[in-house]
């Protein structure tokens, strides 16, 4: 088990965006969140990779207990994250947002940078290549070296998951990879992640259109009020009546016209 | 004001200004001014002790500038405190050498350490407090220093310390080399500021630099990428400090003499508006920062006394054109087109 | 019985509420929108459908004035309003609902919507908060609530009925789908229709083109700043191209 | 920097003259008296034929208050050979950053203010013309006991030198008298609200209040004192006196108490002279640091003439002159001891009808 | 009893704070500026009523609105002249033009009205009562009184104007998303032009109250407006109430400092209570809890 929470809290003031929340998830699985819009998804991610700390419950990485640890110590022990708000380094290139990427892969510090060591420019070839591979997977390289504000959203998400692949984790947590693409664009996105997967990542999502999930998910999660409300295969899932009633809605054919006379 | 404007834009001016082809003519021309005196009958205006003494104190201002560039640049941090630290250095090794009769050197590093020191709890606000609220509790925090230097009796209060020992190397004191006693002071500023800036244009392009601009552009971004972003905010200020404290130790040396002035806001919003003059996190712009905002006041003195004005003209000149520029030329003279963030 | 917002108006489509004639607009020297012309006539939904950075955006920003074109004209209902500032368009009967939602976070849902009759003068202010809350009873739950703190789709969902509180005749609706649970897509997609069913004009910009173009009269079709193909919804469904590129076939 | 400019560097044939005052910022008041004064006086002396027919020339370099400009100034004016005495600042911290200058440059350095006990001997170039905090404490504290019978006495203080010197020596003064000191506070010069400090001096229930001030804090404490119902006399330093003094307090001047090295009521002929003449000029009364400038102007004259008799008007000559300097002027005969310090009498002054009139 | 009368002269000084404060906070909380020239601001305004009174020869109450609306001029041409054009520029640019605005303006008033330090003319006769008590007397100035009262007066109305009337939702409204407000039809400047003249006039009214009280100086908006600042953030920047609240207290806490620990560092105090508060609770004592959503 890579990851796993149990009786996981989040709140805010009197809010309970997360709710005791029991979740794993295995290596080289593919999981998708969903759920209704403010069931908690987002917060989910925020406690798990450290962003916010945990009200209550306990999270487990690769079997160590990383409840208490900050973002960047989760980051360097193999998980990294997108953001479902965009939060690239605007003013850097498409190129240095992955070199800052890597930043937990590197190990070299203020004396190498003075002396210009072996190790850093050991480190940088490797930072490059790393980044011109990266770029390439996702299909960035002619925006290398335009500045990350510039770039067209759809450009901007993908450039968000290459950033966190960079840090090569073991678990990546997309927070709605597709949101705002369409719809040629999220199966461009579909091919990607299925790609990550068989690199053998571990992929946990967040997502609402349907398409993708049905297609790459292995197992879905539920959240509804901050709870899981439910768990199983996509298909499973997608039938479930209480999915249904809270998520997804009952299937009508069209929308219901009515015209003026 | 716009002809001014299109010769800034003029990128060649700005990339000689970036190769260290420019570096090697700046300390030349600097050890000329110096030194010429010494082997030919030279005009008195150009090589006049008031003259060398201008160039100290822009140097010093440089280094002060280029080391404010850590917080207020690197990790875009506005800071409205920085003479604290420059004060600070000046009192520490004022006090060790004149109190306890440490030799010059040691309590020169003493005092970058001690304002280093002193930047981890200063720096901690801005691990909380951000943007425009950061500015006001530098600031704050810079007059709370100047407070105490006037109110403590071992600081002398608000008239400060005077006959501070004179620097010297070898035994020869700095101001009995060279023809006016302040050749020394220009070229001890003179290798410190350009080591300073190698070890920053080093820095900016190391694991560290990298770290500092992520968290400039965006902290919890930054987090995420496995920075930790308190550890450099606080790496930042304390890096800033010590040279500052270090500028700040030369400097009253050379005076021989501190007095709670230098940690003034007014100083601080100086050296502030050096750095955005001379465009944040450019190191040929913190020495153009701090030479023109040294120069130029002097400069206005002939002015006045020119045209005979009843008055001094350049505070109200500097206000107005720090309202022109942000209009102009908002990333500073040498500054790259993306200096602010929204 | 459905409310209603204003007066119902006659058919009669084929008046042009909105023409916009050769625009070019650009940040800094990014040419984002090149010489883009369209209509939306009175009653009608119309469309715009395009990829990531077509331009969508850019051009119902256009019409309400918070970007300017460098050239072409803007008319509304006959009246130029290119150089029109923003608080003036909106006085004449446009609403934005932008992109994001953007609703104010720190006030609370009963303050938002009441903003949204900023420019009325009229003494129905009141009647027209009732009207929206009996449209969205969700809103009328959390009245008194911080913006702010509402989920994604309440969130969308005030943001419409801020917009609807200016009584527009022209609503511009910005991606009014995205980041909704699917259960929220269809609702919203509901309330258009029924929005227009009481006569107010939509220009709506959709990721969902497939929705979109099964609730639109017209739709345009942008591509890198400029407009590739126009038509009846119905041709735009059946259409090759379109299918391929933004249905996802 | 560029000294082409004839106005910067002076005029060829005239005897120049630099000044390093704070000409803008907080501490101008001081700063523009001073200049004020003597210019008054070089005009005088440039009228009734310079010295030995040449002019005298002033140059002004505006410190602003800052110790690091004050010293730029005296590097300026000691490099050029030409100055042959430099004067200011009127701030002790700047006078401290100027001396070392002056003194490596061998420029006779005088100064009206900078009461700092650091800078006696400091330079055997440097002359001070300021009032001595040690004297006037004793005669402030004279006055509280002898003439007020004072018993309890309340002290307050500007937390600088002036005010701690001053502070220490009324203290001891009315020790000797078998006078208490019930409280002695420093404040901030800058500060505008005392109402705090007064207050408790109320409730100490004193016979005195001595402020150790100058004329913009001691006339807001006047004023204050007054508005809190607190009816003590109030005794003041030599700082007190100023127009701006009753200007700032008021109707809360009447009957306030304190030394000056100058009074404008002086019916002495010479002063009566200077301040018609200072008065027609600047359109004010001239204050302590305006009639200090206007001796000092004439000081520096009279050592330059001897200068001038001894052989040549240069730096050393005008030094070796001021150190025997003997002038009566109008603020009393100045001389200076070996450590470049005017010992000096004083003068009683009071607020009566919002004019400065002598004590009894 | 004493510290009750510490407390008395701590809530007129302090009644100025809020006022100044009120002015910083209007402006904050709507286009996000410091708008570091409310010194200026303030002091323009003590000047004003000053050369009204000693020349004009005006009663106070004439002084103190003229100097008001001269004041509140002044913050509306600074917005005209150096903000505006830079409204969708930079924040930080806008900051700096402001630190330029202010040391422009501080030095030329130093030019024109010469940097010495001048009081109101003693015309102005504010009685001052003691009050027995107990074989304790307290002292009230009225005019302590006075300005406690208008302090009040000021503070309920703009609180009663920004959450009930239409304007005051849509300045709230502009501090949170100056580009949305402008689509509910709201005219920006319009508004921006306002919470400057209003933010001026409550500077120019402390202006001539700290004129009336102490005395001023053309460097005198430094240091207050500063204070100001600090108790704009204490307050909780946005919040009026928050900043009347934070203005008295900081006036009390400054008294009681000065008398109790020492004068030479009573600013210095207010600093240390100003960062404290800051690093504690970020959002100052009233402000709106603002987690940034991720
Ligand atoms: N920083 C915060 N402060 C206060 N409340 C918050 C904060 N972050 C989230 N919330 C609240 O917590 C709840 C869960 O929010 P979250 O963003 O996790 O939802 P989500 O499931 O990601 O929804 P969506 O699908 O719309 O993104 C919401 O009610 C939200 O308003
Ligand atoms: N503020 C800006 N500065 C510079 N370029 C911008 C800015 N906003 C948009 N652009 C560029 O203008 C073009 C059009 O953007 P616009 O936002 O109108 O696209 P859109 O069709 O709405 O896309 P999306 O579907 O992502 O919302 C894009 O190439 C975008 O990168
Ligand atoms: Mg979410
Ligand atoms: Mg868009």
């Amino acid at each position: 088990m890579l990851l796993k929470t149990e009786k996981l809290c989040k709140t805010f003031g009197g809010l309970r965006a997360v709710n005791n929340v029991d979740f794993h998830i295995d290596t080289g699985e593919v999981v998708a969140i969903i759920g209704p819009n403010g069931s908690g998804k987002t917060t989910f991610f925020n406690v798990v990779s450290g962003i916010m700390p945990a009200t209550a419950g306990s999270i487990v990485f690769k079997g160590e207990d990383v409840t208490k640890l900050q973002a960047h110590d989760i980051t360097r022990r193999g998980m990294a994250r997108t953001f479902q708000n965009i939060r690239l380094f605007p003013n850097l290139t498409a190129r240095d947002n992955l070199i800052v990427g890597r930043y937990s892969r590197g190990r070299s510090g203020l004396w190498d940078g003075l002396f210009h060591s072996a190790r850093l420019k050991e480190e940088e070839r490797r930072n490059e290549e790393m980044a011109q591979e990266l770029l390439e997977f996702v299909g960035l390289t002619p925006y290398r070296n335009l500045m990350a504000k510039n770039l067209p959203y759809g450009a901007q998400r993908r450039l968000e998951i290459a950033r966190a692949l960079a840090s090569e984790p073991d678990l990546i947590l997309l927070d709605e990879p597709a949101a705002g693409m369409n719809p040629r664009e999220v199966d461009e996105l579909l091919k990607l992640i299925a790609r990550l997967k068989e690199r053998g990542l571990t992929i946990l999502l967040i997502e609402h259109q349907m398409r993708l999930v049905m297609n790459i998910a292995e197992r879905v999660v539920v959240f509804d009020h901050g709870e899981k409300i439910a768990e199983g295969r996509p298909h499973e899932v997608r039938h479930d009546p209480k999915v249904v009633e809270a998520y997804i809605g009952p299937e009508v054919d069209s929308l219901v016209k009515h015209r003026r006379h | 004001m716009t002809t001014l404007a299109t010769l800034l834009r003029r990128q060649s001016l700005v990339r000689f200004a970036y190769s260290p082809r420019a570096a090697v003519v700046f300390s030349a021309v600097i050890l000329l001014i110096t030194f010429l005196d010494s082997f030919i009958d030279a005009p008195d205006y150009i090589f006049s002790p008031y003259f060398k003494h201008i160039i100290f104190v822009s140097l010093t201002y440089s280094i002060v500038t280029l080391s404010l560039n850590f917080v207020s640049g690197y990790v875009g941090q506005t800071s409205l405190g920085h003479a604290a630290f420059f004060g600070l250095g000046g009192y520490v090794s004022a006090l060790l050498t004149q109190l306890y009769h440490v030799p010059y050197w040691p309590a020169f590093l003493a005092a970058g350490v001690v304002a280093a020191l002193v930047g981890i709890p200063l720096g901690a606000p801005a691990l909380r407090v951000k943007g425009p609220f950061l500015v006001v509790v530098t600031y704050a925090c810079g007059e709370v220093f100047r407070f105490i230097a006037l109110n403590l009796e071992v600081t002398g209060g608000p008239a400060g310390l005077p006959g501070l020992v004179t620097p010297s190397i070898a035994g020869v004191s700095f101001t009995d080399v060279g023809a006016t006693g302040k050749e020394l002071f220009i070229v001890t500023a003179l290798v410190f500021a350009l080591a300073l800036a190698f070890f920053m244009s080093r820095l900016e392009d190391s694991r560290i630099g990298h770290a500092f601009a992520a968290i400039r552009e965006d902290e919890i971004a930054a987090a995420a990428m496995g920075i930790n972003t308190a550890y450099y905010k606080l790496l930042a200020f304390c890096l800033g400090a010590f040279f500052a404290g270090l500028a700040g130790s030369l400097f009253v040396h050379y005076l021989s003499f501190v007095s709670p002035d230098m940690l003034s806001s007014t100083e601080s919003i100086m050296m502030f508006t050096m750095v955005v003059v001379g465009g944040a996190r450019s190191i040929p712009g913190s020495f153009l920062g701090a030479f023109l905002l040294t120069f130029i006041p002097e400069g206005l003195r002939y002015f006045k006394d020119f045209v005979h004005l009843p008055f001094d003209p350049w505070l109200v000149f500097f206000g107005f054109v720090l309202m022109v520029m942000m209009r102009v030329r908002p990333q500073g003279i040498l500054g790259a087109d993306t200096v602010f963030r929204r | 019985m459905t409310p209603r917002l204003s007066k119902p108006t006659s058919d009669r489509r084929w008046i042009r509420l909105l023409n916009i004639d050769g625009i070019n607009v650009y940040y800094g020297n990014i040419h984002a929108v090149r010489d883009i012309s369209l209509t939306v006539g009175e009653g009608e939904i119309v469309t715009i459908i395009g990829a990531n950075g077509a331009g969508k955006t850019t051009i119902l920003k256009t019409i309400v004035g918070l970007l300017k074109s460098r050239t072409g004209t803007i008319r509304f209902q006959g009246d130029d309003i290119t150089q029109e500032a923003t608080a003036g368009i909106v006085r004449r009967g446009i609403a934005l609902v932008p992109e994001g939602r953007r609703v104010f976070p720190r006030l609370s849902v009963a303050d938002n919507l009441i903003l949204g009759a900023y420019s009325r003068k009229d003494k129905e202010v009141e009647r027209d908060l009732a009207k929206i809350y009996e449209m969205f009873p969700r809103l009328a739950e959390r009245r008194h609530q911080a913006a702010g703190t509402l989920s994604g789709g309440e969130q969308q969902m005030l943001a419409m009925g801020r917009g609807l509180m200016s009584r527009p005749k022209l609503l511009l609706l910005d991606e009014p789908s995205m980041g909704l649970a699917p259960l929220l897509v269809r609702q919203i997609f509901q309330t258009i229709l029924d929005i227009n069913s009481m006569g107010t004009t939509i220009l709506l910009v959709e990721q969902n083109a497939r929705m979109a173009l099964s609730i639109a009269d017209r739709g345009y079709v942008l591509e890198t700043g400029s407009v590739a193909l126009a038509g009846s919804a119905a041709d735009l469904s059946d259409n090759d191209k379109v299918r391929r590129a933004y249905l996802g076939e | 920097g560029c000294g082409g400019s004839s106005s910067t560097s002076g005029s060829k044939g005239n005897l120049v003259i630099a000044m390093v005052n704070p000409l803008s910022g907080d501490s101008a008041t001081y700063g523009v008296s001073h200049k004020n004064g003597m210019e008054l006086a070089r005009e005088e002396i440039n009228k009734a034929g310079g010295i030995k027919g040449q002019q005298i020339e002033i140059l002004f370099h505006d410190d602003a208050g800052d110790p690091k400009q004050a010293a730029a100034g005296a590097q300026k004016f000691a490099d050029q050979k030409n100055v042959m005495a430099i004067v200011g600042s009127c701030l002790s911290s700047n006078t401290l950053a100027m001396v070392p200058i002056t003194d490596k440059a061998k420029l006779p350095h005088s100064v009206v203010s900078s009461s700092t006990p650091k800078l006696s001997g400091m330079s055997k170039y440097f002359f001070r013309m300021a009032v001595q905090d040690a004297q006037v404490g004793i005669l402030m504290g004279d006055l509280i006991a002898q003439k007020l019978g004072a018993k309890k006495v309340a002290i307050l203080y500007p937390n600088n030198d002036y005010g701690k010197g001053l502070t220490a020596a009324i203290e001891e003064t009315l020790k000797k008298h078998g006078v208490t000191v019930v409280s002695n506070q420093a404040y901030l010069a800058t500060d505008k609200d005392y109402s705090a400090l007064l207050t408790g001096i109320k409730a100490q229930g004193v016979d005195a209040l001595a402020v150790a001030g100058t004329y913009t804090d001691g006339g807001l404490i006047t004023k204050q004192a007054r508005e809190l119902g607190l009816t003590i006399p109030i005794v003041g330093g030599t700082g007190f006196y100023s127009p701006k003094f009753v200007e700032i307090a008021g109707k809360a001047a009447e009957g306030a108490i304190f030394l000056g090295a100058f009074v404008a009521s002086n019916p002495d002929p010479a002063v009566q002279n200077f301040v018609k003449k200072y008065k027609e000029k600047y359109n004010m009364e001239p204050d302590t640091f305006a009639a200090l400038g206007y001796d000092q102007m004439y000081v520096l004259a009279e050592a330059m003439k001897k200068a001038a008799e001894k052989g040549a008007i240069t730096r050393e000559n005008i030094r070796d002159a001021m150190a025997q300097t003997n002038y009566k002027g109008i603020t009393g005969t100045v001389t200076f001891n070996d450590q470049g310090d005017w010992v000096r009498p004083y003068l009683y002054i009071t607020v009566k009808d919002g004019k400065f009139v002598l004590y009894q | 009893m004493l510290l009750l009368q510490q407390i008395i002269n701590g809530l007129a000084l302090g009644g100025i704070y809020s006022l100044i404060a009120i002015g910083w906070t209007v402006v904050f909380g709507i286009i996000g500026l410091i708008n570091w020239t409310h010194g200026e601001v303030f002091m323009i305004g003590a000047f004003v009523g000053f050369l009204l009174i000693t020349h004009f020869k005006l009663n106070l109450f004439a002084a103190l609105i003229l100097a008001m609306v001269a004041s509140g001029f002044t913050a509306f041409l600074i917005d005209r002249l150096a903000y505006r054009p830079l409204r969708n520029g930079p924040r930080l640019a806008l900051f700096i033009t402001a630190l330029g605005a202010s040391t422009f303006l501080r030095n030329l008033a130093a030019i024109i009205w010469e940097p010495h330090s001048r009081a109101y003319p003693p015309t102005l006769d504010f009685s001052v009562m003691i009050f027995q008590i107990g074989g304790a007397s307290l002292t009230v100035n009225s005019l302590q009184v006075f300005i406690f009262v208008v302090t009040l007066v000021i503070m309920a109305f703009l609180q009663w104007f920004i959450t009930r009337t239409m304007m005051g939702k849509a300045m709230l409204a502009a501090s949170q998303d100056i580009e949305t407000v402008s689509l509910m039809g709201v005219e920006v400047n319009h508004l921006v032009t306002i919470t400057f003249w209003v933010s001026g006039l409550l500077g120019g009214a402390a202006g001539v109250l700290v004129g009336v009280l102490y005395a001023i100086d053309p460097m005198m908006g430094a240091m207050a407006g500063l204070k100001g600042w600090a108790v704009a953030v204490l307050g909780g920047v946005g919040s009026i109430t928050g900043a009347m609240i934070a203005g008295l207290l900081l006036g009390v806490a400054e008294n009681i400092a000065s008398a109790y620990i020492s004068s030479g560092y009573r600013d210095a105090i207010a600093f240390i209570v100003m960062i404290l508060v800051l690093v504690i609770k970020p959002t100052g004592l009233m402000g709106f809890k603002f987690e940034e959503k991720v």
